[in-house]
């Protein structure tokens, strides 16, 4: 089992005949993910790695049943690419693209939300649920199937965390990369929930970054899940005032401190890994 | 992108805002010729994009045209918060009875823009803020929303403005937060908005950033704002990656902005100080490599270099070739430890191995970091 | 009884410093309707003919208990004022000022809508409830209290209408000027039900003009009212193609002509008025 | 207000929509210069603020310069439908595959923006849709509702477009909306509008009009259009009131639309032909109304005049005097009947009997008809 990319998922891609979109489709599809088509506007009736492509999203889901999209679109075409696919009926949206205008992520948070749909991005590497299928461009051999869900901001770290699990013989049922951006499409409380009521996840473990106050609005959620959480900020050896990197991983005025993190998480009964090494002792210990 | 305080207000002056009489001066004659034009009694401000210049002491109130020169030719060329002050603003002193703060903001979690009023303006808002933080009236509003006048003539009305005063805020207000719709801005403040004798409304300040995502489609602020001071990070936009220059020894390169704080973080923990931050992000060639690594030991300091990278959509075989590149054309050698997992990571080792580059055959940057140790101690 | 504009009515100008709103306001007072402020932003603590005078319409609402307003403002201006009234929880908006955008009016009547109020113009002369009030510009002196409720698009045939009525003895029970211009707040049937409703109406009259669609499509309404409805449609000799000064007052394509108009309410058993002349008998046998 | 073709192709040029090469010319030899430039084979129209020039021989095929030359000479200075023709535009002529309709209006009674769409453009797409009327798509949009071009596209692939086509459709249709609504414009249409044999997009003419009340805030639009030809109704619009030219005898006036609409029925009834429509508004001054009458009887063909007035916020004593300013600097005397009722009405009545003008002392127009009918018969 797993959340968000399941048995079920039908996905396409959207900006499939673009140099990332066809070579990422190539990759997803050697995994063994379950995609069924792809849209690049202007395009109808060409063939990606024997992938149809068509005009509109809606097509696909009329002809293919499609559920779910990876969008690799330039910055300023992404927000109208992410509309097609909500108004179409799409349910979950991984939006890869980098440098969307927090503007235009507004409007996609909010529509998503709207539409009861999950969006995960601006800049994230996707979701990946080993053995089921991969979303996005995360890098397969770095996941192995078990039963730890895994939330993170950063796709570098999601591999890392993964590999420290591997190593510990745990294995993941799904990882989400939930986006680097300032706004993003879902509120880590909806993906905490969808682990804890996950039968094929035991525990969850979160990595996350210093800046914003996700973590420590997540708090009172994590108090009431029924699994462990174990949690890893990264940057807690950053500089305040100065950017990492991501827009959002910026110490601004004192809050966003992996310390003020860590002490919320902590105080809600989560476990905190000082390094990731620390995360499969401290999963071990809790379940 | 924040732009400087005369550019941010040339935005008010376009939305109907008055601002204090100014000129933008490049030299001492310049402010004296300003000052004169505006009567003598004048502020003289750095114009640098950041906050806080008022107590770093670049912000000086001259009685005299003489008084405006003699404070411009101090403080041109000067360094203010890392910044060397290419331009003050001359800007005729106006009397004020009473210093608001206006502001609009991003509620990142939420989504949501947020208007934000206190009574009490001036440097001292976020004193005031922590203190009383009930005393911050915040108005939140989602995609495509605006803010009517009228929406806020009756919330500042609830807060005891009224006539002529209330009527300026609102419309102030209101065209800021259309403004900011409009302009892509991430934040934007006025502090302090003065309230003078006649009951008229002056922005005597005005903090202006825009999205910097957005530029693309906010051409009229292009080319506005402040370079960076900084030379390397200037040459890191060049070559297209991210560098945030820290104070130790150690370069640190990394294909992942999570991953580079990783770094940072294992390196502390072994007692090593990280020179920089550096992420590549996945589009990594040879050249984007060499250059990089090049740009890290510009940095005189620099005496080892830790790189963890993840092979994606390009293969690590070019980022390997960047890095034994990079090698053979370091004037000074120092002890280099690469980590590479992912898309033909076993053909990249065999060339950094090759070129006497110490490798970490695991995902373990943690690993990479002992090894760095060993090598520099 | 009456519609709209009841006992309950508690209203207030907005403009009503303004040459038209002060003078306006005094003849509504001397009419002896319930005024109960005024709204000019920047003017609060004036006083017009005793009405006290606010910076804005939410303060009458909290403090009077205002439910309904006539706005005098300049057109640019209109659409927001209107805005400020329907966000205030004012029921009954009536527009007076000419010349509003069209797209203006598009949002002003769906916000209307939205909010369940009722909403004439703009261009029009308001309501009058004879005996109760006016709100707007109708002259008090061409109405008498009555049971006939009145329908009209023009201001001026309005007045001539009630001469008639008032002439054959019958009076008015509420007169709706419904608004000239294309696009209005309220279609006719949201008002024919109020008057079927209206315990004070007997029988109903709309005074129309060509131009539009809107009689013909409330025929299929009236053909379900309990109350018999007369009506006359002005301009049945004026040429297609011409503007005949309200900006709807046009047949464009063959749509709009008084006899398709005629045609369609005779067809639902509304009795049709070849000339105002003429609606007194035509009542007068219905009832 | 109703632009010229040119005018409306140029704000389609400035959304991206492509349209035939074009010079504007005000004389037959600037139409040869033009036609030499646009290689020769050339469409020559006139430009005039109205439909159905095509039919009223308005539109001309040159198959040479000469012929340009030709057609512009026989076309500037021509009357066509009711218009003096000033300027025709020069157009190369392009291979058309085939004809399509697109359009955008208001739906009055709704309150509702309509995108439509039609397979078969041309000049018979009024027969096309009254036989078949299925064959016009119609997408409806609420207030601030745009048309995204891939709901259009999702749209437009139902009926069976794809590729090149579709997606220019699609950006045509989406940019023409987001115009409509940035604009204010009232009516919008493209027709035909032209696939060329390589399946690219081509707008062959431009329907474009704004809305009136809406120009205020649509400068770039003043001054464009053209007048109306009618040399009353432009001293009408001077004066301040709306004047419509009929074909009788009697001149009108009226304190509103509707009245003056019933005034009309009226006279026909009595068998009294109008020469005009004359609304004069609630804001009558005297010099408003002595204009207003001085216009009425500039038409020469008219031989009474019948005025229904209703006193509102302007007194009737206003009117009055200005009807009886009127009267008296009439060349020749007229019959004229009055009905004013309201504001000083019994004052305004002593005034127009001391002139010796009939009034009528009730509301009921039709009796000042009556009287009006004793008089010219």
């Amino acid at each position: 089992m797993s959340i968000l990319l399941t048995e079920n998922t039908k996905a396409i891609i959207q900006g499939i005949t673009g140099k990332v979109g066809s070579a990422q489709a190539k990759w997803m599809l050697e995994y063994g993910t379950k995609l069924v088509a792809g849209v690049t506007p202007g395009r109808k009736g060409q063939n990606v790695y024997g992938l149809p492509v068509y005009d509109d999203v809606l097509e696909t889901v009329e002809k293919h049943g499609a559920n779910a999209t990876v969008i690799f679109a330039p910055a300023a075409y992404t927000k109208s690419a992410v509309f097609e696919a909500l108004e179409a009926g799409i349910k979950l949206v991984i939006v890869v693209p980098e440098h969307v205008p927090v503007a235009d992520a507004i409007e996609m948070r909010e529509a998503a939300k709207a539409k009861g749909a999950y969006l995960l991005g601006p800049t994230t590497p996707g979701v990946i649920s080993p053995g089921i299928g991969k979303l996005g461009i995360m890098p397969g051999n770095m996941f192995k199937q078990g039963r730890i869900g895994v939330i993170s901001r950063s796709g570098t770290l999601s591999y890392e965390a993964a590999g420290y699990l591997n190593d510990a013989g745990m294995g993941e049922s799904t990882v989400v990369g939930i986006g680097a951006d300032p706004v993003i499409g879902m509120d880590l409380p909806d993906l905490l929930q969808l682990f804890d009521e996950d039968e094929g996840t035991d525990a969850v473990v979160i990595v996350g970054e210093i800046g914003g106050t996700a973590e420590e609005e997540a708090a009172p959620f994590i108090q009431k899940m029924k699994k462990p959480v174990v949690a890893y900020i990264a940057g807690r050896m950053s500089p305040p005032g100065k950017r990492m990197g991501h827009a959002g991983a910026i110490i601004q005025g004192g809050a966003g401190t992996a310390e003020s993190k860590n002490e919320a998480l902590t105080k809600v009964g989560a476990a905190v890994a000082f390094n990731l090494l620390d995360v499969p002792v401290l999963l071990k210990k809790a379940l | 992108m924040r732009l400087l305080e005369y550019q941010g207000k040339e935005v008010l002056k376009s939305l109907g805002i008055v601002v204090p009489d100014s000129r933008v001066a490049n030299t001492p004659e310049e402010a004296y010729e300003a000052a004169q034009e505006l009567g003598g009694k004048v502020m003289i401000k750095v114009q640098i994009p950041t906050g806080g210049r008022g107590k770093a002491g670049g912000v000086k109130a001259a009685a005299t045209p003489e008084e405006a020169r003699e404070f411009a030719a101090k403080l041109l060329g000067a360094v203010i918060k890392g910044y060397q002050v290419k331009q003050v603003l001359v800007e005729k002193q106006i009397k004020v009875q009473k210093e608001l703060y206006m502001g609009i903001t991003i509620d990142n979690r939420h989504g949501k823009r947020v208007f934000m009023f206190c009574e009490a303006g001036g440097m001292d808002i976020e004193q005031v803020v922590s203190k009383s933080p009930e005393r911050l009236l915040k108005v939140e509003r989602g995609a495509k929303e605006n803010l009517p006048e009228y929406q806020i003539r009756s919330i500042l009305r609830q807060r005891g403005f009224s006539n002529k005063t209330l009527v300026g805020l609102s419309k102030i207000a209101s065209a800021l937060f259309e403004a900011f719709l409009k302009y892509d801005l991430s934040t934007c403040e006025i502090n302090p908005l003065c309230i003078l004798e006649d009951g008229s409304l002056v922005a005597a300040d005005a903090k202006v950033e825009i999205d910097d995502s957005a530029l693309y489609r906010q051409k009229q602020f292009q080319n506005k704002g402040m370079d960076t001071p900084d030379e390397l990070e200037l040459r890191a936009k060049e070559i297209g990656v991210t560098y945030v220059k820290l104070d130790g020894e150690i370069g640190i390169l990394a294909s992942g902005a999570g991953l580079g704080m990783c770094c940072i973080d294992l390196l502390a923990d072994e007692g090593l100080k990280p020179a920089n931050f550096l992420e590549t992000g996945g589009g990594i060639t040879r050249e984007l490599m060499a250059d990089a690594i090049e740009l890290v030991v510009s940095n005189k300091k620099v005496k080892a270099i830790l790189i963890s990278l993840y092979g994606g959509v390009n293969s690590l075989l070019e980022a390997a070739i960047g890095i034994k590149n990079a090698k053979e054309s370091m004037e000074k050698q120092i002890p280099i430890v690469v980590k590479a997992i992912g898309n033909q990571d076993v053909e990249a080792w065999e060339i950094l191995r090759e070129a006497g580059i110490d490798i970490v055959e695991t995902f373990h940057t943690e690993r990479a970091v002992q090894l760095l140790k060993e090598k520099v101690s």
